[in-house]
């Protein structure tokens, strides 16, 4: 069955869930990953959203990140400053997904602006709760496509603070388990800074450097991702049937 | 008991939003008050500080009608679709003040502004480069642990709009589905607009107080308007208008077309009525979603 | 999907009640969970930290059982009677511990805990003698308006128990009427045993998640527990047996009454069945409420 | 119609009550007060329990403070700590009751400990909410007996703070409006002193003297409190058939 590379990445996302953990999604391609691992070996995983709904079981996909299709079959519904107090900032937010515009050699992201603050050569829509789920979830799993405009040496902006600065607070999270692109995997090595772990199936180790905006480090033996099963296309394709996320160009 | 509190969006605008005020508008993504916003523009309010968490197309049709001089929020986009056109012109041409959180940091200055507080402490926003650009956000170290945490200060608007699916005539404002910013949102404001689908009995509310979400007390003014979260969607009523949210990224391509999009469906309509009626009972019926209805729980009687 | 967590109160408080052990016992009032305590003073737990804003009955038979070093508290009487005799006797002799809040003080320890906070701001507290008693009182200053505020560090306890209408198999428990601490005492525990009147299909709870007040993945243990709450109420199942208050005060005037009824009516039943069994029906049926439905409110189906 | 010295307190503290206003009510004597101005001059007054209920319209004296009888045919039920911050420390519980075992010249209350906190005479319950209330109300009404143990020089122990230690406080409410006993009124003056004001019908201020720790000042003309109606008699024996609290030796 073939398959894109969008659907590659969101795959690879998806088994990084475990079951019976807690995820707090996003809208879009995490929301693909999550309701994936739901429906394929994390049948207990516990779906989050920061419009306050716990144990969502959307039948379609959320066209904003308070759809009321995320109601219809949820367990609990909160009022958004408890979901961010009690569940984020009380630690009980295993896993956070992430999608920016930029993310550093440090795994710093930014959605904010490109260019100066001030002078913004393209404003972006800011952080929403991504500066806090970098900050508060145990760990964050970070989704992009790998273009060198959005991997450089340093963001314009930190909006979620990656690796290191997060070092310097005390009560702050486990930050970036990994960076799953289009084209591999990158994960952190203890001084912080990204690798590359793996690449996906028919993808070139250069073109992954190439499209990075630093000499990015590689693992001693890159792993190559196992492909897509079909069912996991399956379950996939049949999340977004339309396409809207998976056959875009981004 | 009436209270007088039952009115027109027309009134309650016109008595209640005056120019320069910081408003509120209430809603995270769900029940989004765009009826409200749209008589703010038609009476031509200028200069207000305009402050949501999830801006959306409601303020960026506010921004593009001139009404703001000041965003406060934490996330400017078209949800699911893309960027926030007249936003960001504004901001990229330095013409829009902004005063940036995160989600968290917004829901805390509501937090506290609900609760009399000065300031809400979190665990979050230090090590982003916010504090850097927003000198509102500040630290505090905790006198039992010695730890340090941000700090953000009230937020109290001076109105808050919100939009629910019903509430009594003395404002008791019954919400279910994702509830998100609009309690807190209301406790902060010094007056709120109840924009609803329904105005139901005193007794309505009474059978099932726990639902109340915003009582009467805060509320100065309670309208019936029904569609009036068009084009975002109230559970159990209708859903979102998805073909508009997305339209509206190529509506607002120029300023032209804006200022097309404003004469037609906000200036050239006198009310929500007229918009409705304009929208069309086919579009307007197709929005509307299966009823699915909750079983009774028992109260009791303790007498 | 069954988690395994519906067991018994005797496998529950075997399980996760530990001697030594910060225990909540949740409820204003309203829905005490005294099987809970019952099985606490069963098993013999020792040297206790007891927190609870009225720590009322419950922990009165605690204390006279021998369990609680300590007791964390705002309010310690009898409500609508009198005095807690046992609480009284045991702290005019200095043989327990206190810890002394404010009703608003101890809600705003327990909102730290739940909210990963270490501590939380209010305005109280000072100008009374409580934080001269209490070195967990401290103040703290506004980093925007210099205001001194008093603040409160976070309450963690070990185990919280909450008594409710209703839960399903995985513990999300609903709660409707008076919800007082319940929400906040399970979030801020490490450990939370629910104890309700009915264990119900997870499609009861799913079809009006609005009322889910404490989710099932903060609960560790379900309970089904008629009647847990006796002598005190539960809205929409049964009345407080008032009389029973009102006849605490005499069966605990000597500490003689108090051993006699703990012997009596914790230690010589085996469980909640047994003690309802010998309540009697009569007594039972005496407590229960007429009924009074909520109407049905739509959600919609949005797929 | 003959009434009772704890009918004319509840009566004379009702009457204190003012339309339209948002009154924190506790369980005894402060709801009857409540309920009675409730029926008859202030039919709009909103009460609103500490336990989280706004609007209650309770049809039977409740037992305790969170008695579901509060909940039927309120408005609104919150969650205690959403009442208080919201209600009260949001400054919108415009009059809040308080009762005490002791009160001093300046309206310090105590209902924690008779004798020393460390080896106390007698136990009391201690502040529950009275704390709270007593400074953030916008005025507070006390009731109590009038007898001169409980009239003390110096309280015991300060509970609730009167109009001295609030007045350090930039963000306390008004505090002390009156205290309302069986025998009397008193107010404060401009120093926050308590004087009396109004006797009751057929109390002697010479016996309200006698009954106070401390020579308590007097207004120039001491009003007399005109006397129950047989309205506000009918009403408040209604409120209370079985006279749980209007009859009992207090």
């Amino acid at each position: 069955m073939p398959w894109t590379p969008a659907e590659m990445m969101v795959v690879a996302a998806a088994r990084r869930l475990r079951d019976e953990e807690r995820v707090l999604v996003g809208i879009g391609l995490p929301n693909l990953a999550a309701n994936l691992a739901l429906r394929s070996h994390a049948p207990r995983l516990t779906m989050v959203y920061e419009a306050g709904v716990v144990g969502a079981r959307p039948r379609r996909l959320p066209l904003s990140i308070g759809d009321p299709c995320l109601v219809e079959g949820a367990r609990a519904v909160l009022a958004m400053h408890e979901l961010f107090s009690w569940y984020l900032q009380g630690g009980r937010v295993d896993t956070g997904f992430l999608e920016a515009a930029q993310v550093d050699r440090f795994g710093n992201l930014n959605s904010t602006v490109i260019g100066a603050y001030n002078r913004p050569k393209v404003r972006l829509p800011g952080s929403g709760g991504a500066c806090d789920i970098a900050l508060l979830a145990r760990r964050t799993l970070i989704m992009m496509p790998h273009r060198t405009e959005r991997f450089p040496e340093r963001v314009d902006f930190i909006t979620s603070p990656g690796c290191t600065a997060r070092r310097c607070l005390s009560w702050a999270g486990g930050g970036p388990e990994a960076v799953i692109t289009d084209l591999g995997v990158l994960e952190f090595d203890t001084e912080g800074e990204m690798y590359l772990a793996a690449v996906h199936p028919g993808v070139d180790e250069a073109k992954v450097l190439a499209q990075t905006g630093w000499p990015l480090r590689c693992a001693q033996r890159i792993a190559e991702t196992p492909p897509p099963t079909p069912e996991e296309l399956t379950v996939l394709r049949d999340l977004d049937p339309a396409g809207v996320h998976l056959r875009r160009g981004r | 008991m009436s209270s007088g509190k039952v009115t027109t969006l027309t009134e309650a605008i016109a008595r209640f939003v005056h120019d320069g005020h910081t408003v509120y508008l209430a809603g995270f993504t769900h029940a989004i008050p765009f009826a409200a916003g749209h008589e703010i523009i038609r009476q031509r309010r200028r200069n207000l500080i305009l402050a949501r968490a999830t801006p959306d197309l409601i303020c960026d049709q506010m921004i593009a009608a001139g009404c703001a001089r000041k965003l406060i929020f934490s996330w400017g986009g078209n949800p699911g679709v893309g960027s926030l056109r007249a936003f960001r012109r504004a901001v990229e041409r330095g013409e829009l003040e902004i005063e940036e959180y995160t989600h968290f940091a917004m829901l805390s200055r509501l937090a506290a502004g609900a609760s009399g507080l000065p300031f809400f402490p979190l665990r979050s926003l230090l090590g982003s480069d916010l504090p850097g650009v927003n000198p509102q956000i500040r630290t505090i170290r905790c006198p039992f642990t010695g730890e340090e945490l941000a700090a953000v200060p009230s937020l109290r608007p001076d109105v808050t709009v919100v939009h629910a699916q019903r509430a009594d005539a003395e404002g008791n404002v019954q919400i279910w589905g994702i509830v998100g910013d609009q309690r807190e949102a209301a406790f902060a404001a010094s007056r709120v607009i109840a924009c609803v689908e329904e105005v139901v009995d005193e007794l309505v509310v009474a059978n099932d107080p726990n639902r109340t979400m915003v009582p009467g007390e805060v509320v100065s003014a309670v309208v019936a308007v029904p569609f009036g979260a068009h084009p975002s969607y109230v559970q159990g009523y209708y859903d979102r208008d998805n073909q508009f949210y997305i339209e509206w990224d190529g509506v607002t391509a120029t300023p032209d077309g804006y200022a097309a999009w404003l004469d037609a469906w906000v200036h050239g309509v006198r009310d929500r009525q007229e918009y409705a009626a304009r929208l069309g009972q086919g579009r307007l019926a197709q929005l509307q979603t299966p009823t699915r209805y909750t079983a009774p729980v028992n109260y009791g009687t303790f007498s």
